[in-house]
């Protein structure tokens, strides 16, 4: 018997069509203490852990959704996702390391120009946002991924981005000056390119 | 043709590699074009070529890398393929820095080919990546692909509903605005005000101010439309002339019975 | 931890978009023996049964379903307070004194042509019903009051409404007397004009 907290958490999270905040849930809950909904729902994660569903939270957010060691059961053929090329399965990850990040700076890693077809690919998938503009001369709008983002890869945070840290530690999500400057020292007298904004 | 005539055929690249991603589509037309085959751009080719060396990208030789492209270069134009433009720009490029890094040292400009390879090198470090980024992020357990959210969830609704208020004063309140609004009961006005004598006498001795001809009674009454209130001033008005010429500020006069009663100020 | 035939019905059952027989179910398992998905089954549906998820069978297909006592989570209430219309109280205190009333028969007392929006927002609000037809030509519907209305107001029968002659005595039946008052007022003898329109 579990408790009417839990239970209650269970059926909402199910019911649901989209995932849903602690605060959401807090309300829907009639206020349920948020301290209280976080215990329980570690509770149904612990209780779920081993079965076919798991309870797992992205960005913040909650939702139940299938074991992936079952995966194979559940593809339907029918329903094969569009492929995303590989242009934009790059631009998408230069979004998710780097932002935000404007087109100009995406396209001095890529060493192509990118389409504006492929930007508009990944917002409309709803993985990557508009997050303003640059207060740099031109003002770039820029880019960020969005909780959907973090949904559909599985992702805790963005810190939980795969080898995130590595890259980080070893310079490679610097902009191409900026490491260059590190490896030739600071032993010239080149003022050296400032901001970083793009490389090249 | 297709971009594994040229290079996969070493088979060590696979594009199975990027999991999930689509290779780019081969159609009979993309295949003049070495950019839609396989190789978003120069860099992007260049990154292929130096994967070949099996070497860390810190340590890649960029001269073997140079000859590589360059040689890539010649054999597709050897093939009479079509290549974009920024292909031959970089073969241009890479053909110059590897004169530069032939020259001795004290030979060369500024800024120096170590440098300029040491840039080339940082860029195709971060290419890969970011290449390498993306395909372990294709290849997590994705919403749709490997993991699956509930089929048919009842959903959350919100319903908007409304509380409606209305107290009880309120609707007695209105009740009482419809009665008072439209039944003809509300008619039952009280009487009809009448003329006071008071005000009869002060009308009439101030008409009879104006003029010294006779005048009828009738003429002193206040202009009303409403019967009630003529006959009511009519009364008072007679009340009034009988007072007045009891007073002897008046003088009354009537030709027969029921004629016109007439008055005048006294001459 | 519960058995491998077990997590895979519950992701596949969870995943599903409409309920599956058992027959579907075990050829999407890859042919698993009918007698043992029907046993997992069983077991399953003990486990969730005092969840807020339960696992039910409707005609020979099985489906998750919220728990029916937590429905009310589901179907959240976000209330807005609205002042009702001027024309909605007057329909609502005339269907208070004449239950039960037809539409004209509303109209009629009000004087005024009545849009059905209003007395569709009194019942809305839960105060009005519809009570039956008039066994007259026509059948018009006729409304009367409901509990709730006797609740919402204080009432305890609808005997406790004043009559005229309280509403009288109330002044609330006045403002056409107190309109001919105010013109002939001061005593003066020339009423002037004036609408009557006025109430205080």
């Amino acid at each position: 018997m579990s408790a009417p907290l839990e239970r209650a958490l269970e059926a909402a999270l199910f019911a649901a069509e989209e995932p849903i905040s602690i605060d959401s849930l807090s309300e829907m809950l009639g206020g349920a203490a948020k301290e209280d909904i976080r215990e329980s729902l570690s509770h149904l994660v612990g209780h779920y852990e081993e079965r076919g569903i798991h309870l797992v939270t992205r960005g913040g957010r909650w939702h139940f959704e299938t074991a992936p060691d079952l995966a194979h059961l559940l593809r339907r053929e029918r329903e094969q996702q569009r492929k995303l090329s590989r242009a934009a399965t790059e631009v998408l990850a230069i979004v998710a390391y780097h932002e935000p990040v404007s087109r100009a700076e995406i396209e001095a890693i890529r060493g192509v120009q990118t389409s504006g077809g492929t930007l508009d690919v990944l917002m409309e998938a709803g993985w990557v946002r508009i997050a303003g503009r640059r207060e740099v001369p031109g003002r770039p709008t820029i880019y960020a991924t969005t909780p959907e983002f973090l949904d559909h890869f599985g992702l805790f945070s963005r810190k939980d981005l795969p080898g995130l840290n590595e890259l980080r530690a070893a310079g490679l999500l610097d902009p191409v000056e900026e490491a260059f400057e590190a490896l030739m020292g600071d032993g010239e007298d080149d003022p050296g390119s400032g901001t970083g904004d793009s490389a090249d | 043709m297709n971009d594994g005539t040229l290079l996969h055929s070493s088979g060590d690249i696979s594009l199975d590699e990027w999991n999930g991603v689509a290779v780019a589509t081969q159609t009979d037309d993309s295949a003049l074009y070495l950019e839609l085959d396989g190789w978003a751009g120069p860099l992007d080719l260049l990154l292929d070529l130096a994967r070949r060396q099996k070497v860390d990208l810190r340590s890649i030789s960029i001269l073997a890398l140079v000859d590589q492209y360059l040689d890539y270069i010649e054999q597709a134009e050897a093939l009479k393929l079509e290549l974009a433009a920024d292909y031959l720009v970089m073969a241009a490029w890479l053909a110059y820095l590897k004169s530069a890094l032939l020259l001795p040292k004290d030979e060369q400009e500024e800024p120096s080919a170590e440098e300029l390879a040491l840039r080339l090198q940082l860029r195709l470090q971060r290419l890969g990546a970011m290449r390498e980024a993306a395909a372990r992020l294709m290849a997590r357990d994705r919403i749709g692909r490997d993991v699956f959210l509930r089929g048919a969830p009842e959903g959350l609704e919100i319903a908007r509903r409304t509380r409606w208020r209305c107290d009880q004063f309120a609707l007695i309140e209105a009740y009482g605005r419809v009665k008072a609004r439209t039944a003809p009961a509300v008619h039952m006005v009280r009487e009809r005000p009448v003329m006071t004598l008071e005000s009869a006498i002060s009308r009439v001795s101030a008409m009879l101010g104006v003029t010294l001809e006779w005048r009828q009674l009738e003429d002193f009454l206040p202009p009303h439309a409403d019967p009630q209130l003529r006959r009511s001033a009519l009364a008072s008005s007679f009340v009034a002339a009988l007072e007045l010429a009891r007073l002897g500020k008046a003088e009354l006069d009537q030709d027969e019975v029921f004629g016109p009663l007439r008055l005048r100020r006294p001459q």
